[in-house]
């Protein structure tokens, strides 16, 4: 339970170095602390604010880590003692608890306000909203009163989030719900396979971490090829929609001159031609990077063959350098619960094999590139398709059978 | 703590369709096009005709409880009882109703919050933990993102880049602010001192030997205890170890300091996703105001500014004009520690005749 | 051998001036532009108004002293004394007079030599020297190159494809005859075995271990005396270690195979030079025709010839349409070989959504 | 000395399997060697044609090497001699002598009429015009006629080429002797820089082999960016030079859509736009990659100040997978003695580096790779630009001076 200090005085320390960061335009976290340290006289964050003023002062952190959390999971928390409680005894403990939002980062203020009641309650006051991998954080919590304050969120329907070796919570971008150039059902399969892997969210029993981002179309707007072992993003299979009439409305108002050098130079894979002073576009070359479909969205928009694109492995450096997602699986349509459910199938083969193959604190991508792109599909039971790669091998290193016989159809 | 009697329903993430606005609602899937009236504010319009108005202002995420509150009383003002967050910690209030938005923004605005974000702006800095919550940090992450996003204010509220801007900090090597158009990330430049003192207890040695990427670290025995010692020759500073243990001390007040790095796209629009490059390291690690680190944002933002084409983002205006254009334009000095020796360096040599002279 | 009395001039290779045409020599450095009169013919026109015509034509490469006097008897007739090769094989007579290039055509043609191989032409194909003369050769390169010659000869004749397209072909896996638009190289599908009856006399052990890319080979005791191992789960079936041991017999009459590579390129022209890669293997080392590999040269070209743009090479045309429709479009069966396992192999995955469906 | 049969039928024996190579529009090396041997009566080129249709019987190889010289050289000529001497005695030695031409493959009747007449004194008749790396090949020697032949060929003014862990005899496109792209005298730097490093093209002093390729422009017709492991390569520095005139003529003729698809989108760096139904070329952004000037040779030519790039490290897949050259020296003018003398001593001190820091084997581009491309530059004098380099590293992974503090030019 929070500790209060009701003397106005009292409230706060002197922080000379943080009060530096009340300057300038942009919200000062600062001001935000400290008006709420006057309000609340809430001595935890007034001890946290002293302890980072001397982290300012002397260019180092004061953190360790430890073990809390709530009864029956082992991950959610990430606890926080003060390496220096004498100086700063009343930031000892500043735990966080990660709370898992819905897909999309949507809120209603009926849901926020009861979270916000819960945490005045039991709570620093702190939160960050939200965190890159994309929990809500309650930020600044005592070991005692961790699991009261868990149960009254639970009882409101929040749960959880991952932490260490676990299955991590998800994100997601806008998608559906207000973006025109979602292919798929992000949100709903954020959803679905989020709480499939519940249990592995609460309960590390992985190699390493696992995340899922889900983008409903090529603009990524989730990050999720850099930031998540497993990127589902939305893509189509046919043609480019195409409104004429728009399309020469973009040109009367923009000139052919902007259609060339903006749309047509700007396609990688010159799949768009200037005829008949407008555009063509062969569709058998565009690689759905929705570059077109930007520049122009009242004109043309993703086919309507639509589904997903798996991409496996992308990760931060550590080790490796950083990686980037590749893709496992091309194409998988997205219409209904059996889609989800194959997705989420395919998923848990990948997961099974990387628990089995890993080492420890080795990311699936790192696994991957470590073992082979081959030898992982063929462990998961997914087919290998040109389209996992960017090019065939440039070295002749390779093993195949003796008898490889391969049977070339003869064309022309 | 009382006796617990209740039992947790393992309920998972809740379910967002409560949480939508009801025109996303209703219109869920059924978007055609979007336009943007101004900065900061979209306009999406359904197939059914139904509009969609979307406000977006920047945040301090590391927020606090009564900041969240009038968020969601401006919510109920003009939104309907609805709001969201971006992926960039900007706050999004949506209504129909068109004539909410000029009082919102006004709201907004004298409540601290910018509206900006949108389109070909620079939007909010992804950051992360720092010497406020984190274990490992080197810096301060909130404190940085204050400072470069004071020195970008403009740029936020305008829409006036060649693209969008992502930025990103973070409070140690390892990164988690992910990679962005333009990164600031600590970077250290010594091996870690090893104390031994609290090694012995506290260090799980096997897997601080198993962290390091490039096997620096090896077994051996401190006043005549097991500990472990490392190769400086072979380290190459990357602070995994200090993530496994305590004991291997990367972090130093003046030797770990600030790399910036440039081009990290996630997206696929034209050229494919490609990783974020280092051009600029060794500036002072300098609280509270970190002035270096914001110089370089801005030298950077401005040659990008001036010599971006419509669309391009900041690696692809690179590719088109070359690094060495970019070195001159920003200002930076391009030295021999940003050409590769890792394992894919091969990959980044220019195996081509084609240069820009 | 009789006492030498002869001290040698140790002079280098030749000057060139003395070996070039007068016209060329007289405008060396003053060409202003080129056309292509024909297929075969080139006319480069200098600053000062000089016209050279050149004409091109295929040879055998493995010539002789017959061929070549002929050769040199149509120079002296034609081209003024002077005559020279191209980097792939083919013979150039130049002239000033344009009413020279009908009669050298027809007297060319008339001994077997085709005149073409210019422009957006298949040209000669680079070859190597197989069992005609290599010591380490799984195939005979001579043979292969006149196989597929016949088959493209058309190709050669007219200037029908997309943009030039070179060829080359290499009788064991080392590949001298170097990358290009598309290579037949010869394969390996198994490790070598070791002739322990020769080994212990001409191996330089040592070396032959420190030849193997992968550490493969050990060092190992047979019938008492020391001699090699290859461990084959290792082993990749480079033939590196045949190069340092004839004992380390890798070719095998049935298991050598050949594959073919395809998007080589060495000009800087629009995308930057690219390695070649492998689209087809296991097809069978059969002479003395070798048909298996020039049906799929022919379904490569065929399919290029229909679908490339102008310009476009080989590689340019499949990094339009991507891999899976070159894999359709050539009836070629992509398999899970393809899929890059060595060192870099990370930098050929697909790590972007960027896929044509 | 070559043997001869004078006997008409003796002089073949049956080649069932080679006679199948007589078919065909495409000349004929098997007919060009019948035609020999049944003019000359060679006996080695007989027993070697016999060979080789055993070679096509059984599916085997039957060369072996062994060491055959000239006085005072360790290179220059590939010794063959049958491993089944018992079988085709004629066929027992088949040296190559490997014989360095003028760059560029020019030749004067003359002179290649002199080496034939030498050729037919001492050898099988047969030669290879070219070897890839671009020696005349003299095919078919046995070891006592090698000094005489190469005596009266050195007297004629030609010498050996390199082999083994040599220097190799170079190659060279047309150049200035007959393409207006030529930005160099490419011709005479492969004279120069070839002719400097004789003693170490016939003498083995290196880790492994050294091979030299120049192209007057980056068109690249040596194809040295792969095949040599010094490639120098014509550029220019200042702007495409434009004939206008030429331009327009060159528009009425072909339209705009051609020019739009197939120059405009063709710059790989979109150097070029469409302004004013005309094409204007921003040089700063130009990447010096022909396209424009090939498609437009009237129109187009390189600027005026030119010079050269050198490449270092391109080679075959051996080991490491195929390599392309790397820029280790972007731009150095090349206009008289003294640039040469540059480039030869730049050279010099890159061949001394690999000379010390190599494995066995291991070409200078292998080399660089495991060693650092900085750590070569270093130890040879060569300062590091940005141009050597495609993008500067994407990993943390590098060790800077403790008290690295760049100085950032404060711009605008
Ligand atoms: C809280 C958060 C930063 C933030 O303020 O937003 C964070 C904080 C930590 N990260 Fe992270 N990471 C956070 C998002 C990320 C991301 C971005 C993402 O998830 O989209 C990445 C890059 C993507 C990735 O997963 O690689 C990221 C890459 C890492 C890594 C490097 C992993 C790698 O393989 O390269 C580590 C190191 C490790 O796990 O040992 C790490 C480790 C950590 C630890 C647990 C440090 C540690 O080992 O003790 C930090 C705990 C800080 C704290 O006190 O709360 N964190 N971390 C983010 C999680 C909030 C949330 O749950 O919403
Ligand atoms: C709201 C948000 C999704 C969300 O779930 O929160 C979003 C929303 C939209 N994005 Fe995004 N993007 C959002 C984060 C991203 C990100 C990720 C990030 O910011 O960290 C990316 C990937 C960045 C990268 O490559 O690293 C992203 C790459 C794009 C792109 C591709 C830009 C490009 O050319 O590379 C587009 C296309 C465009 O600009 O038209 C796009 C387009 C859009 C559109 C226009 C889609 C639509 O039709 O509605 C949305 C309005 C954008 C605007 O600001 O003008 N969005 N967008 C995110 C707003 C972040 C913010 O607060 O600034
Ligand atoms: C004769 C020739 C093929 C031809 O018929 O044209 C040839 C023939 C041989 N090459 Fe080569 N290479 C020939 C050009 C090449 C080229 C192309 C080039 O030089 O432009 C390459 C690729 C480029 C390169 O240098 O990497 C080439 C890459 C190799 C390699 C692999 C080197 C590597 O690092 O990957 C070897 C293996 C070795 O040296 O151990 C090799 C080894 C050999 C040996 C010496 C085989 C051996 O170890 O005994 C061959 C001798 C054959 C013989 O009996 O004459 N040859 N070799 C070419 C030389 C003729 C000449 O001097 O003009
Ligand atoms: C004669 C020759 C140089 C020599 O010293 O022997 C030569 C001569 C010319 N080349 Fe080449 N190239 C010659 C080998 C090459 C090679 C190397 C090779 O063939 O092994 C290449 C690199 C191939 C590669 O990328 O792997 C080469 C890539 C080019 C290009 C770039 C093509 C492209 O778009 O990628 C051009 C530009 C063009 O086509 O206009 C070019 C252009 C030319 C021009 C038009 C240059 C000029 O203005 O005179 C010459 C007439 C070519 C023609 O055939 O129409 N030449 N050219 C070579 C003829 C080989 C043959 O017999 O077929
Ligand atoms: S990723 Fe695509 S669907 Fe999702 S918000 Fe961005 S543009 Fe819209
Ligand atoms: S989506 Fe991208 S690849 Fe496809 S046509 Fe449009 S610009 Fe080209
Ligand atoms: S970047 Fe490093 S210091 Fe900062 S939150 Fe992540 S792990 Fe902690
Ligand atoms: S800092 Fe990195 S490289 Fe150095 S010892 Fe620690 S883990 Fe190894
Ligand atoms: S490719 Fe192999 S077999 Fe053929 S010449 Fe070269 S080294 Fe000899
Ligand atoms: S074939 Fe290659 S990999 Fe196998 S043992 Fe020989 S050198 Fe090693
Ligand atoms: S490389 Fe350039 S200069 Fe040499 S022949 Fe080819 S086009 Fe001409
Ligand atoms: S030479 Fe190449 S890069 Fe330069 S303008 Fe022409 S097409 Fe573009």
């Amino acid at each position: 339970m929070p500790k209060q200090v009701d003397d106005a005085d009292k409230k706060l320390n002197p922080t000379p170095l943080l009060d530096e960061l009340e300057d300038g335009k942009w919200p000062s976290f600062i001001s935000g602390y400290k008006e709420w340290i006057k309000q609340s006289g809430n001595t935890m964050t007034r001890g946290v604010l002293d302890q980072l003023q001397y982290s300012y002062e002397t260019k180092m952190g004061y953190w360790k880590g430890g073990v809390v959390g709530v009864h029956g999971y082992g991950a959610g928390v990430i606890s926080r003692y003060s390496m220096i409680p004498d100086k700063y005894p009343e930031a000892k403990e500043f735990h966080t608890m990660r709370v898992q939002p819905a897909p999309g980062l949507h809120y209603s203020t009926k849901k926020l306000n009861e979270i916000l009641d819960v945490w005045e309650k039991y709570g620093s006051g702190l939160l960050s909203m939200h965190g890159q991998t994309g929990n809500l954080q309650l930020q600044g919590i005592d070991q005692d009163s961790v699991q009261e304050c868990f149960d009254e969120l639970n009882k409101l329907g929040w749960d959880l989030g991952g932490a260490g070796a676990t299955v991590r919570t998800g994100a997601s971008c806008v998608g559906p719900a207000r973006c025109e150039m979602a292919c798929y059902d992000s949100l709903n399969a954020h959803y679905q396979v989020l709480s499939y892997f519940t249990d592995l969210i609460h309960r590390p029993q992985l190699p390493y971490k696992a995340k899922f981002k889900f983008s409903g179309c090529p603009n990524d707007c989730s990050n999720s090829i850099q930031r998540a072992d497993y990127a589902v993003i939305g893509t189509w299979k046919d043609d480019i929609q195409m409104d004429e009439a728009e399309v020469a409305a973009f040109i009367a108002d923009k000139g052919v001159e902007y259609l060339v050098n903006n749309v047509i130079t700007r396609c990688p894979t010159d799949a768009i031609t200037l005829e008949n002073g407008s555009i063509a576009i062969e569709n058998s070359d565009c690689v759905r990077c929705m570059h077109c479909i930007n520049v122009m969205p009242k004109a043309l928009s993703p086919g309507k063959e639509r589904g997903i694109t798996l991409l496996v492995g992308g990760k931060g450096h550590l080790k490796v350098g950083n990686m980037l997602g590749s893709v496992m699986i091309p194409f998988l349509k997205m219409d209904g619960q059996e889609d989800i459910d194959n997705l989420i199938d395919i998923i848990d083969r990948m997961i099974d094999w990387w628990a089995e193959e890993a080492l420890d604190h080795e990311r699936i991508g790192e696994c991957i590139e470590r073992v082979g792109m081959v030898a992982f599909l063929e462990a998961a039971g997914i087919e290998t398709t040109v389209d996992m790669i960017a090019h065939p091998r440039d070295n002749p290193y390779f093993k195949a059978d003796h008898d490889h016989n391969p049977q070339i159809k003869s064309i022309a | 703590m009382q006796k617990r009697t209740y039992q947790t329903q393992e309920s998972g993430l809740p379910h967002h369709m409560e949480m939508l606005h009801p025109v996303s609602r209703k219109n869920y899937g059924q978007w055609k096009y979007h336009e943007r009236p101004r900065p900061g504010v979209l306009k999406h319009v359904a197939h059914g005709g139904d509009i969609l108005y979307t406000v977006r202002a920047g945040t301090h995420r590391q927020v606090t409880i009564p900041i969240v509150r009038r968020l969601c009383k401006l919510a109920d003002k003009y939104a309907d009882g609805h709001l969201r967050w971006t992926v960039r910690n900007n706050v999004e209030f949506m209504t129909p109703n068109e004539a909410n938005i000029a009082p919102l923004i006004s709201e907004l605005e004298a409540l601290g919050h910018p509206v900006g974000g949108t389109g070909p702006s620079v939007s909010a800095i992804a950051h992360t933990q720092g010497w406020l919550h984190c274990d490992i940090p080197a810096t301060d992450a909130s404190g940085v993102a204050k400072s470069v996003m004071d020195a970008l204010y403009d740029d936020f509220v305008k829409e006036e880049m060649p693209n969008r801007v992502r930025l990103a900090t973070s409070c140690c090597e390892i990164n988690c602010g992910g990679q962005a158009d333009i990164a600031i990330v600590v970077q250290h430049t010594r091996p870690p001192r090893i104390n031994h003192n609290i090694l012995k207890d506290i260090c799980e040695m096997p897997s601080t030997v198993a962290r390091c990427p490039v096997a620096a670290i090896r077994p051996t025995t401190v006043n005549g205890k097991p500990s472990l010692m490392v190769v400086e020759e072979k380290c190459i500073y990357c602070g995994a170890c200090f993530g496994a243990c305590p004991a291997m001390e990367i972090n130093h007040p003046e030797h770990s300091k600030f790399a910036v790095w440039v081009g990290g796209k996630n997206s696929n629009a034209r050229s494919k996703p490609s990783n974020m490059r280092l051009v600029c390291h060794g500036l002072a690690n300098n609280p509270p105001r970190w002035p270096e680190v914001t110089q370089v944002l801005k030298n950077i933002l401005s040659a990008y500014k001036n010599g971006g084409k419509d669309w391009e983002r900041l690696g692809e205006w690179i590719d088109r004009i070359g690094w060495k254009r970019f070195f001159e334009e920003t200002g930076l000095p391009f030295d021999k520690y940003m050409i590769d020796n890792y394992r894919h360096a091969r990959t980044s040599f220019n195996q081509s005749a084609h240069i820009r002279f």
